[in-house]
């Protein structure tokens, strides 16, 4: 097929909103389905041009799809090109993003159904789509910082969809400004390594740099401010606190942003700029750190979450704190093996790994998500406190999410125990130090995932919510039967995808394939099914696997067969030690409970506060104090006409004997 | 001491600095007026007085300060149709009274 | 030296006048004082040897200007009111001492190139040649016209009857 | 003298006459529009023969006939053609004086056109009162209360302003004994002074006359008129005076400054760095104000004011630098063509919206896009454009004025420009945002009338084709950077 069709995958959906808008929705508003139809078939086809691109790039000798230029303008021997950068890394991408947005565009009719804002949904969840394809394609980073605001932009007008709700308009502003706190950065990046290399071109600037044409001060900087950017779009630390607030948003749109595009974006910019990064110690070390402080941060804070949405959420900032911790410890093997491994091994192996767990994360984060927005379909509510039991009146759901929080504790065979597996071992070769951060996250986010579980589908019912939450979510449709039922087919037919996608997405990479498709040729230890069960060769699997099924059990413990009260873990600690006395793989966590009994209840609430307080109170106060100068300044318009003739009476004094005496 | 090209370039920038404080500091929008006139004509004996001194044959000053006594009539007269509005609408003139639009 | 003795008389005049313009209460009475002013003016041409000037300066600000500025003040009947000091009375009266200071204290440091000034001589033909001759002024002379054209319907358009 | 090169000063202000006189015989809105329109086509096409034209002075020197004025007259004419199809649907306000009131726009055109190519201090300021004159008219030509203290208001300052400007060519006169540009610029050349002090009247001449044209540029501190007079003035007329006045006094600033003190280059440098600064405290004043607003009109004129300082990035920029920059003229032209069409085009959108609901409310903008979607999408693309989001001709004019800007090392005047985009989105999307988000007072749709139909579309239609293709407008914009005499 030809080359040209590339284009299509990011203009398909791009045709998708504009119909919409231009069209179904003004003309044809008595037919929102129409919408739906729209967006769904344009990001069908650009799910199947998507694979066409991947196969095409599988096949190519060196990985890579040609798609020549466009030469946009010239303005005086600067020229603008137009252009498409296909390589293995951008086909995984386009994959995800098409295929995780088809499912939650598919399930979105049954979840959004009755909503007045129906077309308009379908509409900005086709220009978010195509903004995150077009910012994967881009060939220039000034094109993709293009698309990388207007992903910012769609998520601030999906995230504030229910704008009404001034939660929700505070949220979708939080988000925009907290992003945009990193874009600064980003940019800042764009221009240093444009000041040095004169192109905005990224294949370019990935060769100056791996040519050592950047290094030093420049590299550095240029790196960490690219960082900046991913920071604020993949919520790490300290630009994180936009994420757990992004919930606000319709939950199909939260399931999108945490799986597929707005979070993925920031991990893809490291990856895709990865070079830069890869030849400064320096900004790797800030990569590697930031990622997993935010893993165990966040994960930290999700133990204490009542709200099911947010507990996701902290889990989706750790599990990108992983992904960062990957690729930064990836780079940093080339430094910790003492030149034994070359530097373009280690960024192919960083790169294979950070992305990985991206590849299985979006289909487990996606479906946990999805199975959120069913329980809330059913309940009314994302309390987690007013749910419990419903196994029994929705066993679908409840097999697809528990499927999912296995795969997203890293449990053997699932998906997402390979991916973490191996972000372990590289952080155990190279920085052993994060490896240790990483394995008490391991434990923490097992034990919170399952905390979810159990408080929301064993026990008995706890029924539902009608109070503050149910106005938090008021979408007309959502009628409230007394017992929850489950959610319509066509929200279940893409929880089914998604959780067959969360149990074998990993095993593409057991003998090696998806990391030898990004460069990196991992040591191949046999078939495939040897892996599968070859893995436990080694001692480190049993390690994690251990830690995350402790998680699960305290959890279980604590939840299911309450054999220790929940409530009491956060006021005192002595049940604690009755419990978990005779575990004495949990002793230096029980330590940390016995030595600081407020840590649960204290430093974590107090990390959340902070969060809500200082760094929005940043984010926020640049903006009002924008409006704020501005409401002070226009108070110099007096309207007075000869107030103004003095102003230019005395700015023509001033310019005179500034002039004079500067010069 | 002779008067020279100085002395008229000075009387200039102090008639200048009158009609200034015209405009900046009277209320009433004809005297506001009048010190904008007070202003051309002060740049008219800077323009003339420099093409006495500079270039007595070519007059280029001359001419200059003929077209601006030209737009100073005009500009008056157009000035007087609007205060004249403004005095049917409001029945005063006085500048810091038209203040309707500000900040 | 009799031209010296002009100056002085007329400067200290113009700038006296000029001075009760902006500061005298009666509006009328300030109205009288710009016409001395201009008058004063017009008399500074002349010592300047622009005759043409000087009656172009009493035909124009004192027959045409002046004469309209006192209608529209007996028109808007604030004549008995008084002009007093606007709101930025005080700023208006540093703004302009400052102005007139800077551009003093620049003036007098300028170097100006000045030559040695030729006997007055009528400027009246020179300066019809200078506005219709070859080498002239014809272009902003055509521009003014159009200039005055749009004066003429705007001052119409503004006053005429609802 | 051949009068072949005024052609389109000289048709557009025949056209005024014919309007004048018809308007005796009948003021039917069909008629003087169309004569009007047609005026303009005439002109247009004689502008389009003098493009093709070798660069030349006539006139004796006193109006330049090269690449860079027939722009600026383009420019004009394009801003002219959608004001008087703006007019259209607003002209029942005026309607016994109709003919008059595009005799005035014609006759400010024609002054406006002028100043774009006088390169003669007297031609300047005539050209200049002629413009004034008839925009003091047409932003009082109203006679209500807000709109007759625009007019006040806009007078009295341009007045002052025009003093001042007036005072400061007397100094420029009295140094150099010339008054035409390029003899202003070799007699300054041959007093070989070394700085601006070595002889302070060149410092006098130049601030004077910067404040004067500051003030039609509303370059801060000569801003504070703008949203008074933009709040006050008819619609159309503020969407003219913000592009076309705006455009013309840039040109005649660029002509001025680099024609007469453009050599030697420490004073090149001494008013580009001047400018340079000018163009943040502009750029910086308007933003920030604009977040506060709640009037469209007046968001829109700090807006304006804004946008100055972006376009003053690039006059700092052409002399800034080792060399004269011609690119930073051509970022310019092309700047300002681009915000021709896009601000002129937001407020062809605005008046059919307050048309309507004869408010100016930001807040009666919500649900915009229910009830005017195809009005709502034309104000979006051009406020879009207005903050340089692609596909826009916004995009590439800020880009291209940067980059001019960054070549002649004003790096960091730029990263302030860029700071300051960021911080206008706030404003400018405030209002898509309304449109498209929030809730209609009313179901009622909106209705346009044909004439501002054509208009915006050919505002938007330029905007996009400008952003989709900008090499078309880039060439031209080149060829006049590279011939201004």
């Amino acid at each position: 097929m030809p080359y040209q069709l590339a284009w299509f995958i990011w203009t398909l959906p791009v045709f998708a909103f504009l119909a919409i808008t231009l069209v179904l929705r003004p003309f044809f508003n008595h037919r929102p389905h129409w919408s739906a139809y729209a967006t769904i078939t344009a990001i069908g086809a650009a799910f199947v041009l998507s694979i066409w691109a991947l196969i095409t790039v599988l096949q190519s000798p060196d990985h890579l799809l040609a798609v020549p230029r466009i030469e946009w303008a010239v303005i005086d021997g600067f020229t603008i090109h137009l252009g498409l950068l296909v390589d293995s890394l951008t086909a995984i991408m386009l994959v995800v993003v098409t295929g995780v947005s088809l499912l939650v565009q598919i399930y979105s009719q049954g979840y959004m159904h009755g909503d007045p804002g129906y077309p308009r949904y379908f509409a900005w969840m086709a220009l978010f789509t195509a903004n995150m394809l077009g910012l994967v394609m881009a060939d220039s980073l000034l094109f993709m910082y293009v698309f990388w605001e207007g992903v910012g932009l769609c998520s601030y007008l999906l995230i504030g969809f229910w704008f009404h709700k001034k939660s929700a308009a505070d949220a979708a502003k939080k988000a925009f400004l907290v992003t945009r706190l990193g874009d600064f950065g980003f940019l800042a990046g764009i221009l240093t390594l444009y000041f040095s290399q004169n192109t905005f071109d990224i294949e370019a600037l990935r060769t100056a740099a791996a040519a050592g044409a950047i290094a030093g001060t420049t590299l550095t900087l240029a790196a960490i401010g690219i960082f900046a950017g991913a920071a604020g779009k993949s919520a790490q630390f300290p630009l994180h606190t936009w994420l757990p607030d992004a919930m606000e948003g319709p939950t199909p749109v939260s399931s999108l942003i945490h799986a597929a595009t707005m979070v993925a974006a920031g991990v893809f910019l490291v990856a895709r700029m990865f070079p830069v990064f890869a030849y400064s110690e320096t900004a790797l070390n800030v990569v590697a750190g930031i990622g997993a402080f935010t893993a165990i941060f966040a994960a930290s804070m999700g133990l204490v979450a009542n709200d099911i949405k947010r507990v996701m959420a902290y889990s989706t900032i750790s599990q990108l704190g992983y992904m960062m911790l990957a690729l930064g410890a990836g780079g940093l093997a080339a430094y910790a093996s003492g030149g034994s491994l070359p530097i373009e091994e280690a960024i192919s192996l960083g790169v294979a790994v950070g992305m990985f767990h991206l590849f299985n994360h979006a289909f487990f984060k996606c479906l946990l998500f999805l199975g959120c927005g069913s329980v809330n379909h059913a309940t009314g509510t994302f309390d987690m406190r007013y749910m419990g039991g419903l196994r029994k009146y929705m066993p679908f759901t409840t097999l697809t999410f528990v499927i999912a929080s296995l795969s997203l504790a890293g449990i053997w065979p699932l998906s997402g125990f390979w991916s973490k597996d191996e972000i372990l071992v590289t952080s155990w070769n190279y920085i052993p130090v994060w490896f240790y951060v990483a394995l008490v996250t391991v434990f923490m986010t097992a034990f919170y995932c399952f905390r979810a579980v159990f408080l929301t589908f064993s026990g008995e019912y706890r029924g539902g919510e009608p109070g503050a939450h149910v106005a938090a979510h008021s979408t007309p449709g959502h009628e409230q039967s007394h017992m929850p039922h489950e959610s319509p087919r066509v929200m279940l037919v893409p929880m089914g995808v998604l959780a067959v996608l969360s149990i074998v997405s990993g095993w593409i990479n057991l003998s090696g394939g998806f990391s030898s498709f990004l460069g990196h040729s991992a040591e191949s230890e046999g078939g495939w099914l040897q892996t599968l069960f070859g893995v436990f060769t080694h001692p480190l699997p049993f390690i994690s696997l251990a830690t995350a099924a402790a998680g699960i059990f305290l959890a279980f413990a604590m939840y299911n067969r309450k054999w220790v009260s929940a409530t009491a873990v956060g006021r005192a600690f002595s049940p604690i030690y009755k419990v978990l006395y005779n575990k004495y793989w949990m002793d230096e966590l029980y330590q940390g409970i016995l030595v600081k009994s407020f840590l649960l209840n204290g430093l974590f609430r107090g990390a959340q506060e902070m969060d809500a307080d200082v760094v929005d109170g940043v984010a926020n106060g640049i903006g009002n104090t924008v409006v704020g100068f501005g409401k002070g300044m226009r108070r110099m318009e007096t309207g007075q006409l000869q107030g103004y003739a003095v102003a230019i009476a005395v700015g023509l004094v001033a310019i005179m004997l500034g002039l004079y005496f500067w010069t | 001491m002779t008067v020279g090209l100085q002395h008229y370039v000075v009387l200039s920038a102090i008639l200048f600095s009158i009609g200034l404080y015209g405009t900046l500091g009277r209320r009433n929008a004809i005297v506001v007026l009048m010190g904008i006139e007070l202003m051309l004509n002060a740049a008219n004996i800077s323009l003339v007085a420099f093409s006495r001194y500079l270039t007595p044959p070519a007059l280029t000053g001359q001419v200059f300060a003929l077209f601006v006594i030209v737009v100073a009539a005009a500009e008056a007269a157009v000035a007087l149709a609007i205060i004249m509005t403004i005095y049917r609408n409001r029945r005063t003139i006085e500048v810091d009274k038209i203040d309707l639009m500000k900040w | 030296m009799a031209l010296d003795i002009a100056f002085w008389i007329l400067a200290v005049v113009s700038v006296f006048a000029a001075l009760a313009v902006v500061l005298l209460r009666n509006i009328f009475r300030a109205a009288l004082s710009m016409m001395v002013c201009f008058l004063m003016v017009a008399g500074l041409y002349a010592t300047l040897g622009a005759d043409l000037l000087a009656v172009v300066q009493v035909i124009i600000y004192i027959g045409a200007i002046s004469i309209l500025i006192i209608l529209s003040i007996m028109f808007t009947r604030d004549v008995w009111q008084a002009s007093s000091s606007s709101v930025v009375g005080l700023p208006a009266i540093v703004a302009s001492v400052l102005f007139g200071g800077v551009v003093i204290f620049l003036t007098l440091n300028s170097r100006w190139q000045t030559a040695a000034p030729a006997a007055p001589q009528p400027t009246t033909s020179s300066l019809g040649a200078s506005l219709f001759g070859q080498a002239g002024y014809a272009l902003p002379l055509e521009i003014s016209a159009g200039l005055l054209l749009a004066a003429v319907i705007g001052a119409m358009v503004l006053v005429r009857e609802k | 003298m051949n009068l072949w090169l005024l052609a389109p000063e000289l048709s557009l202000f025949f056209t005024a006459v014919v309007v004048l006189l018809l308007g005796l015989a009948s003021s039917r809105r069909g008629i003087v529009i169309g004569v009007s329109l047609l005026g303009v086509l005439v002109s247009f096409v004689f502008a389009a023969f003098l493009w093709s034209g070798t660069p030349q002075a006539t006139f004796n020197g006193m109006l330049s006939v090269d690449q860079f004025a027939v722009f600026f007259k383009f420019i004009v004419l394009a801003a002219l053609v959608l004001v008087i199809l703006a007019s259209a649907d607003y002209d029942y306000k005026v309607e016994q004086v109709r003919a008059e009131y595009f005799t005035l726009i014609l006759i400010s055109a024609v002054g406006l056109m002028l100043l774009s190519s006088a390169r003669e201090l007297i031609t300047i300021y005539v050209s200049l009162e002629m413009s004034s004159i008839s925009l003091y008219v047409l932003a009082g030509f109203l006679r209500d209360r807000r709109s007759s203290e625009a007019g006040l208001k806009y007078l009295l300052l341009g007045s002052v302003a025009s003093a001042t400007l007036l005072y400061g060519m007397s100094f420029v006169y009295g140094l150099t004994g010339k008054t035409e540009l390029g003899q202003i610029a070799s007699a300054i050349q041959s007093l070989s002074l070394s700085g601006l002090l070595d002889n302070p009247a060149l410092l006098l001449g130049l601030v004077l006359v910067a404040g004067g044209f500051g003030f039609k540029i509303s370059s801060f501190p000569f801003q504070m008129w703008v949203p008074d007079v933009y709040e006050g003035a008819p619609t159309p007329i503020t969407g003219y005076l913000s592009v076309a006045s705006k455009a013309a006094g840039f040109a005649a600033v660029m002509r001025i400054f680099y024609d007469a003190f453009g050599a030697p280059s420490w004073l090149g440098q001494n008013w580009g760095l001047l400018f340079a600064g000018l163009s943040i405290a502009t750029m910086t004043v308007g933003n920030i104000v604009a977040t506060a607003q709640a009037n469209i009109k007046r968001m829109m004129a700090y807006s304006s004011i804004a946008q100055a300082g972006y376009i003053m990035v690039g006059l700092a920029a052409v002399s800034m630098g080792q060399s004269v920059a011609p690119a930073a003229r051509s970022a310019l032209a092309f700047f300002l063509a681009s915000y021709t069409l896009t601000n002129m085009g937001a407020f062809v959108a605005i008046i059919a919206f307050s048309n309507k609901t004869n408010s100016d409310l930001i807040v009666d903008y919500s649900g915009m896009g229910r009830r005017a979607p195809l009005l709502a999408l034309g104000l979006t693309l051009c406020l879009v454009s207005l903050l340089g989001l692609p596909p826009t001709a916004g995009l590439i004019a800020k880009v291209y004025i940067f980059n001019a800007a960054v070549q002649q090392g004003l790096l960091w005047l730029v990263i302030v420009a860029v700071l300051n985009t960021v911080v206008s989105a706030y404003y400018y999307l405030r209002v898509v945002k309304l449109m498209w988000l929030g809730n209609p007072v009313s179901e009622e749709p909106v209705p346009s009338s044909a004439a501002l139909r054509t208009a915006l579309f050919l505002a938007c239609a330029g905007i996009l084709l400008l952003g989709i293709v900008p090499d078309l407008l880039v060439r031209l914009s080149e060829t006049a950077g590279h011939s201004l005499l």
